[in-house]
């Protein structure tokens, strides 16, 4: 099998050689340009704009500093997508929703804790309507707090998904997986929406600027995202490559029917792949919302997409290439500002998505841990 | 498990056209019982409201249903970007019969006729299609999924990109209307027109009941729906029941013996995928754009997940499946709760504004505020409620309610000739 | 070595009975796959109206030749014709409606069609292969009439491989030797010149087994049809084929009628796993 | 002569309790498909059998039977007294057998070091000194340590999954054909290695298909012809035997 994967690898990648030239000079052009918009040349040919115009460093940076923010989120929620479609092998729809989960029940708890005691009516701080904006300065301990019961609640949500849902499916073919998770997205999307709701709320905005370099300016909120997104990124790590249950993780991940008779307890790893996979999407949705301010029952699935950019570009099954996915998918979702108009930002991230899948279905970073 | 058993059972007896038919007029029936209990004596008006709406949706619908039955259902091509191809038709047609001289502050378009609109959103969809077919067929089925979707968000985006809402092709004026929409040529309008002409003495007998007439120009929208369901059933038909489909058949079994038994599958795939977007592109006009006008937020993949959902209650890979599908979802399932839960209320008990108040009236052993909070949001539970039918149905019963049944792809009847051969003994 | 040297060797290679008449000729077919050789300059023919057996311990490159051969792998090197062209790498639907066809190792039914729907599908080129003339009122007429053909066609080629009593039940209820000779059907009803027989009586039982080879040769007689098979059982490959190839570490080793095979001390030490 | 399978019958078969595994009238295939009929087996304490056969007689399927991998449809498979014939793998491993299956058999991603740590994933904590002790066995893979387990050549993963199986320290090993796929100067040395993990102790339950090599070096061993016993002798007397000999080619 290894063989003949191996030989059809090839044979794609020689059938692709001009779609790769394409997307070499594409990038190549696009590069150019951004260095003749930077020295703030413009290049004319036949009349019309070639290349070039003008774009300042510090619009640049911190253009790099917001796709990098978002893309650590995205790329921590992208694990947990990554890791189910390796381990348990399917498309899980339902994975954006699971970030929505993670943040409401984060919200919900670092809301209340704030709000007690200032006399704001308990509907309200659950509701997350009482206008109050938390920051990770005026409101540390709340926010920390929320921080772990997003973790740890949609830890709880998708144990419970697991086992109401994909256990009894376990040897149903993939397709009949991914329409399940379908199910369990409008499910949980739906249940969201019945109690809190379908209103946006803004729940959290900067308490503190800090100005790096005199030209970059970030927000204390940002700077927790970008603190703790690290912190896990490294902690996953250590857990794959330190600890035996992750190594089994990444065994199962490799060749399901060779841990089976290794001894390795494939029920056990598939709880471990949800309990990281779902914490992960939980503590990802709740950053996401710190960054941005604001929080709907939907978000999630609108992020759904970009998360699977994320894992694709990385290569899906990848744990790493999902983290690498992530930053560049949103760099690529915020560095596009530079050559498209607002509305069509997102497109590119998505195209970059089709791009990949068509000419190399394993990933920029191709497959460092293949399904 | 058994419910379900039993209903397959009596299904099965039914003939096709029967079991559709049937199928509706139950539906009906359901709204009509619904309007006689709550509307008191304007009833008859609000019977031929909801049946007229659900009418529509059961068309729209069922229409997606069958395209999507042809693509998934007989090929096996996972494709969920419904909501993208939708949209390609509905511009298209949009684009092609605008006004060229909008009223202020809308789009101006080609001003053609409808008929012209239809076939060139259908037309436009099957390229689109196609185009997207030619590199994505080669994925794996879920690599697919994902791809589809993208494209259509993609699509979705574009139309809803402001440079297009606006702009000159080959000197004429023309646009998508960005996140406002645009108005055309209005379906309806041709329903109200037909209504008002030959309809004439219909129209005052309605009045005399008590039915308005925006309401029997939407209930007969929703018929010429249905012919519209029915004709793409008869050509599907065709399509499916004859050597065509048997190949399609033949690759979403497996495609390596389709193509080692001489047949060019790829050729095959882009053809279904063209058929089946055009009749999604023709959806899109038809049934999100209605009252002649449509904007990018009616094409969100949502709405591909419930064609979905339909044709997975209804049974991938039965026609007829599709069309039972659709109605069971549109009627049951997305419209009946939602007017169920404006139409009940809890005698004195008004719903909390919130589910915070609403379970405070557990405090006080009193069900009643959290029941009557579930009730006025029921338009929301009904997703909750699509969730997990579809969940029960894929591990139960992934064979829908009529996916089970053997439609042989084939033109005539399968029966051994009486005449010519006498069996072994010539052999 | 020298061209006359090269030439000699290839003389010797082919036995005294050699082939007149070729239908199917392999000239130093080589696949690789990344770095590994699966097929290493593997040449033989197949005469006509032949049953050619192609055998060899495991590992020796068989199923990559088939494979070669019908066009589901592309070869690397070397070339294959078919009926004096050169169909090298050739998709397997065009080597299909040239007239050469194959069948699976584990018998690959369409498990959600029916026995007819199944044979039924094979038949090349057919009128209802056409959306527009499916659809269109006045040309559905042709249609209908050639599928009236095609279903009489299947019924006799269930009939002869009796089977027929299964015609409307799924492919996927059948037992595995009803399988294989659903698989037979379907092939026969492509029309083909040529069949390729990848283990067709792996896991069949001896009546069926027996059954199966009547067929075969009746094929043979009757039709003039071309069989290459590909089998373990040695016994059935001594009895039943004239002509043997019999392949070792990717390349042919030696060629010829039971007798010439069985005797060949070679072929026993490949089998046992020596270096020859 | 050797021993035909049908006279043998006659002959009553050891004692199961007396050997360490003992298969007896096992049935067994795929799904539907019946591939063993009637086969009996014997291994015991550290002895080295082997299965041969012509392509397509069930060898493997042996044993997968064995290791719990296949449909079971009849008889006994008894390992140290317990029956286990109807058992998973991942319980029948720790009753002291590990299998080699005979593709697939190392963790690609994993590095070296961890696929071994995976073999002996059952105990609480990695025996260090079972891996210096395959290390020792294998000193290329001690070299190969944090290499990961994909980029190894074809020789060295055999290698890495028998180390891997061998971390158990199990009573009884079973093989699938370590030679295929190697380099025809590779195999002797395979030979070797699998001879000396035998002379420590481990009995050894082989598949192979280079059946004068395995014959030569093995205690006793079966001939099994289209899913059924034919033959059974020690290893140089079924090699020597002319009829043997010619099963290979049918007869």
């Amino acid at each position: 099998m290894g063989i003949a994967e191996f030989a059809r690898d090839g044979r794609v990648v020689m059938g692709d050689r001009p779609g790769a030239a394409v997307v070499a000079a594409v990038s190549g052009f696009l590069l150019l340009d951004l260095v003749a918009k930077l020295a703030g040349t413009t290049v004319f040919f036949l009349g019309t704009r070639l290349l070039g115009g003008s774009l300042t460093v510090g619009s640049l940076l911190s253009m790099v500093v917001d796709g990098l923010l978002v893309g650590l989120a995205v790329g921590l929620a992208g694990i947990g997508l990554s890791m189910t479609y390796s381990i348990l092998d399917f498309a899980n729809f339902a994975h954006g929703d699971t970030v929505t989960v993670g943040a409401f029940l984060g919200w919900v708890a670092a809301y209340i804790t704030a709000g007690l005691g200032t006399g704001a009516p308990i509907a309200e701080l659950f509701m997350l309507n009482s206008g109050r904006q938390l920051s990770t300065v005026s409101t540390f301990a709340p926010v920390l707090l929320g921080l772990v019961v997003a973790g740890v609640g949609s830890i709880g949500i998708v144990l419970l998904i697991d086992r109401l849902t994909y256990r009894p499916m376990r040897d149903t073919d993939n397709i009949s997986l991914l329409i399940a998770s379908i199910g369990v997205a409008l499910a949980l999307r739906y249940l969201i929406a019945f109690v809190f709701g379908t209103q946006t709320s803004g729940v959290a905005s900067g308490g503190l600027r800090v100005t790096v370099f005199s030209m970059i300016s970030v927000t204390d909120n940002e700077i927790t995202l970008l603190v703790v997104s690290l912190l896990l990124m490294l902690g996953v790590h250590l857990l794959l490559q330190r600890t035996k249950l992750g190594k089994a993780m990444r065994a199962m991940a490799d060749n399901e029917d060779l841990a089976r008779v290794t001894g390795i307890p494939t029920e056990r790893v598939i709880r471990l792949t949800w309990i990281l996979g779902g914490g992960l999407a939980g503590v990802g949705g709740y950053l996401l919302v710190l960054e941005s301010g604001t929080i709907s029952f939907n978000f999630g699935w609108i992020l759904l997409l970009l998360i699977f950019a994320a894992v694709i570009v990385g290569g899906i099954g990848s744990i790493y290439g999902a983290m690498a996915g992530g930053i560049l998918i949103g760099l690529v979702d915020s560095l596009a500002l530079i050559w498209l108009p607002s509305g069509l930002t997102r497109a590119s991230a998505f195209l970059v998505l089709i791009v990949v899948l068509l000419l190399r279905p394993s990933g920029i970073f191709g497959g460092v841990s293949t399904a | 498990m058994s419910t379900v058993d039993t209903v397959r059972d009596r299904l099965d007896a039914l003939p096709d056209v029967g079991l559709v038919v049937g199928f509706i007029a139950s539906i009906w029936a359901v709204m009509l019982v619904l309007a006689i209990a709550v509307g008191g004596a304007n009833w008859a008006n609000l019977a031929a409201g909801f049946i007229g709406s659900v009418t529509v949706l059961i068309g729209g619908y069922a229409i997606l249903a069958l395209a999507l039955n042809l693509q998934w259902g007989y090929t096996g091509l996972f494709n969920i970007g419904i909501a993208g191809f939708m949209a390609v038709g509905a511009y298209t047609t949009a684009v092609l019969t605008a006004p060229t001289d909008p009223a202020a502050g809308a789009v101006p378009g080609l001003g053609l006729p409808l008929w012209v609109g239809l076939i060139g959103g259908m037309v436009m969809a099957a390229i689109v299609g196609g185009l997207a077919a030619l590199p994505a067929l080669r994925l794996k089925a879920d690599y697919l999924a994902i791809v589809t979707v993208a494209f259509s968000e993609i699509i979705r985006l574009v139309v809803n990109w402001s440079g297009l809402a606006e702009f000159s092709l080959f000197g004429v004026p023309v646009g998508t209307g960005g996140a406002t929409g645009i108005s055309f040529k209005s379906a309806n309008d041709v329903a109200a027109t037909l209504i008002n002409g030959v309809g004439q003495p219909l129209v005052t007998a309605a009045e005399g009941v008590g039915v308005s007439g925006p309401n029997l120009a939407n209930l007969t929208y929703g018929i010429l729906l249905l012919l519209v369901v029915a004709g793409s059933y008869w050509v599907l038909a065709r399509i499916t029941n004859s050597p065509f489909g048997r190949v399609l058949k033949a690759i979403r079994e497996d495609e390596t013996v389709t193509q080692s038994l001489g047949k060019d599958t790829r050729q095959f795939k882009i053809k279904t995928f063209m058929i089946g977007c055009a009749l999604m592109g023709l959806a899109g006009v038809l049934f999100r754009g209605q009252a002649g006008y449509i904007s990018p937020q009616q094409f969100r993949p949502t709405i591909t997940f419930y064609v979905f959902a339909a044709l997975i209650i209804g049974g991938s890979g039965s026609n007829t499946g599709s069309i039972v599908g659709a109605a069971t979802f549109s009627g049951l399932l997305f419209y009946l709760p939602a007017r169920l839960g404006e139409n009940v209320s809890l005698g004195g008990t008004r719903a909390p504004g919130n589910i915070v108040d609403a379970v405070a009236g557990f405090a006080s052993l009193d069900p009643l505020p959290l029941l009557a909070y579930t009730i006025s949001n029921v338009s929301t539970l009904r997703f909750v409620l699509i969730g997990v039918v579809l969940i029960y149905i894929i591990q139960n019963q992934p064979d829908g309610l009529l996916g089970h049944r053997n439609e042989p792809a084939t033109s005539v009847s399968l029966d051994r000739p009486q005449s010519g051969s006498g069996g072994e003994a010539d052999e | 070595m020298s061209e006359p040297e090269a030439a000699e060797q290839r003389e010797t290679a082919v036995t005294s009975d050699a082939i007149d008449s070729p239908l199917l000729v392999v000239d130093g077919l080589r696949k690789e796959f990344g770095g590994v050789v699966a097929v290493d300059g593997a040449t033989f023919s197949v005469a006509e109206g032949s049953l050619t057996g192609l055998i060899g311990p495991n590992g020796a490159g068989k199923s990559t030749t088939f494979n070669c051969i019908t066009g589901i792998h592309e070869p690397t090197g070397g070339r294959v014709t078919f009926d004096g062209q050169d169909i090298t790498g050739l998709a397997p639907y065009t080597l299909a409606n040239r007239g050469l066809v194959r069948t699976f190792q584990i018998a690959r039914e369409l498990s959600d069609m029916t026995v007819l729907e199944n044979v039924m599908l094979a038949p090349g080129g057919q009128v209802g292969e056409s959306v527009v003339r499916s659809v269109t009122p006045g040309l559905r007429g042709d249609v209908v009439k050639a599928e009236a053909d095609v279903r009489d066609r299947a019924w006799e080629t269930l009939e002869f491989f009796e089977i027929d009593h299964l015609a409307h039940e799924n492919a996927g209820n059948l037992s595995g030797g009803q399988r294989k000779l659903l698989e037979m059907a379907r092939v026969l009803m492509t029309d083909p010149e040529m069949i390729l027989l990848d283990e067709p009586l792996a896991g069949v039982n001896p009546t069926l087994e027996e059954k199966l080879l009547e067929r075969i040769h009746e094929l043979r007689r009757e039709q003039g049809l071309t069989f290459l098979l590909v089998e373990h059982d040695m016994d059935v490959i001594m009895n039943n084929c004239e002509h043997i190839i019999v392949m070792h570490q990717g390349g042919v080793l030696a060629e010829g009628d039971a007798e010439t095979i069985t005797s060949d001390e070679r072929v026993l030490e490949a089998y046992l796993g020596g270096d020859v | 002569m050797s021993q035909r399978a049908t006279e043998s019958e006659t002959v009553t078969l050891p004692d199961p309790a007396e050997r360490l595994l003992a298969i007896r009238d096992l049935d067994a295939g795929y799904g539907d498909l019946q591939v063993l009929s009637d086969v009996h087996m014997d291994v015991a304490d550290g002895e080295y059998v082997v299965i041969v056969g012509p392509n397509g007689a069930g060898k493997s399927t042996v044993m997968k039977s064995v290791f719990g991998l296949t449909t079971y449809m009849g008889g006994d498979v008894i390992f140290d007294g317990t029956d286990i014939s109807r058992r998973n793998p991942d319980e029948i491993i720790y009753e002291g057998i590990s299998y080699v299956p005979q593709t697939g058999n190392v963790f690609g991603s994993l590095s070296v070091r961890e696929n071994l740590e995976m073999g002996a994933y059952i105990l609480d904590e990695v025996p260090e000194d079972r891996i210096e002790e395959v290390y020792e066995r294998f000193p290329i893979l001690r070299e190969r340590s944090d290499q990961s387990a994909g980029t190894l050549s074809g020789g060295q993963q055999q290698m890495l999954a028998m180390g891997r199986a061998l971390m158990l320290d199990p009573d009884l090993l079973l093989l699938d054909e370590p030679s295929a796929g190697l380099a025809p100067d590779l195999v002797d040395d395979m030979f070797d290695r699998i001879d000396r993990i035998n002379d420590d102790g481990t009995a050894i339950l082989m598949v192979e298909q280079n059946a004068k090599e395995a014959l030569r070096r093995c205690d006793r061993g079966y001939v099994l012809v289209q899913g059924q016993n034919r033959y059974e002798d020690e290893g140089t007397v079924l090699l020597n035997d002319e009829q043997v000999r010619q099963d290979f080619l049918g007869g």
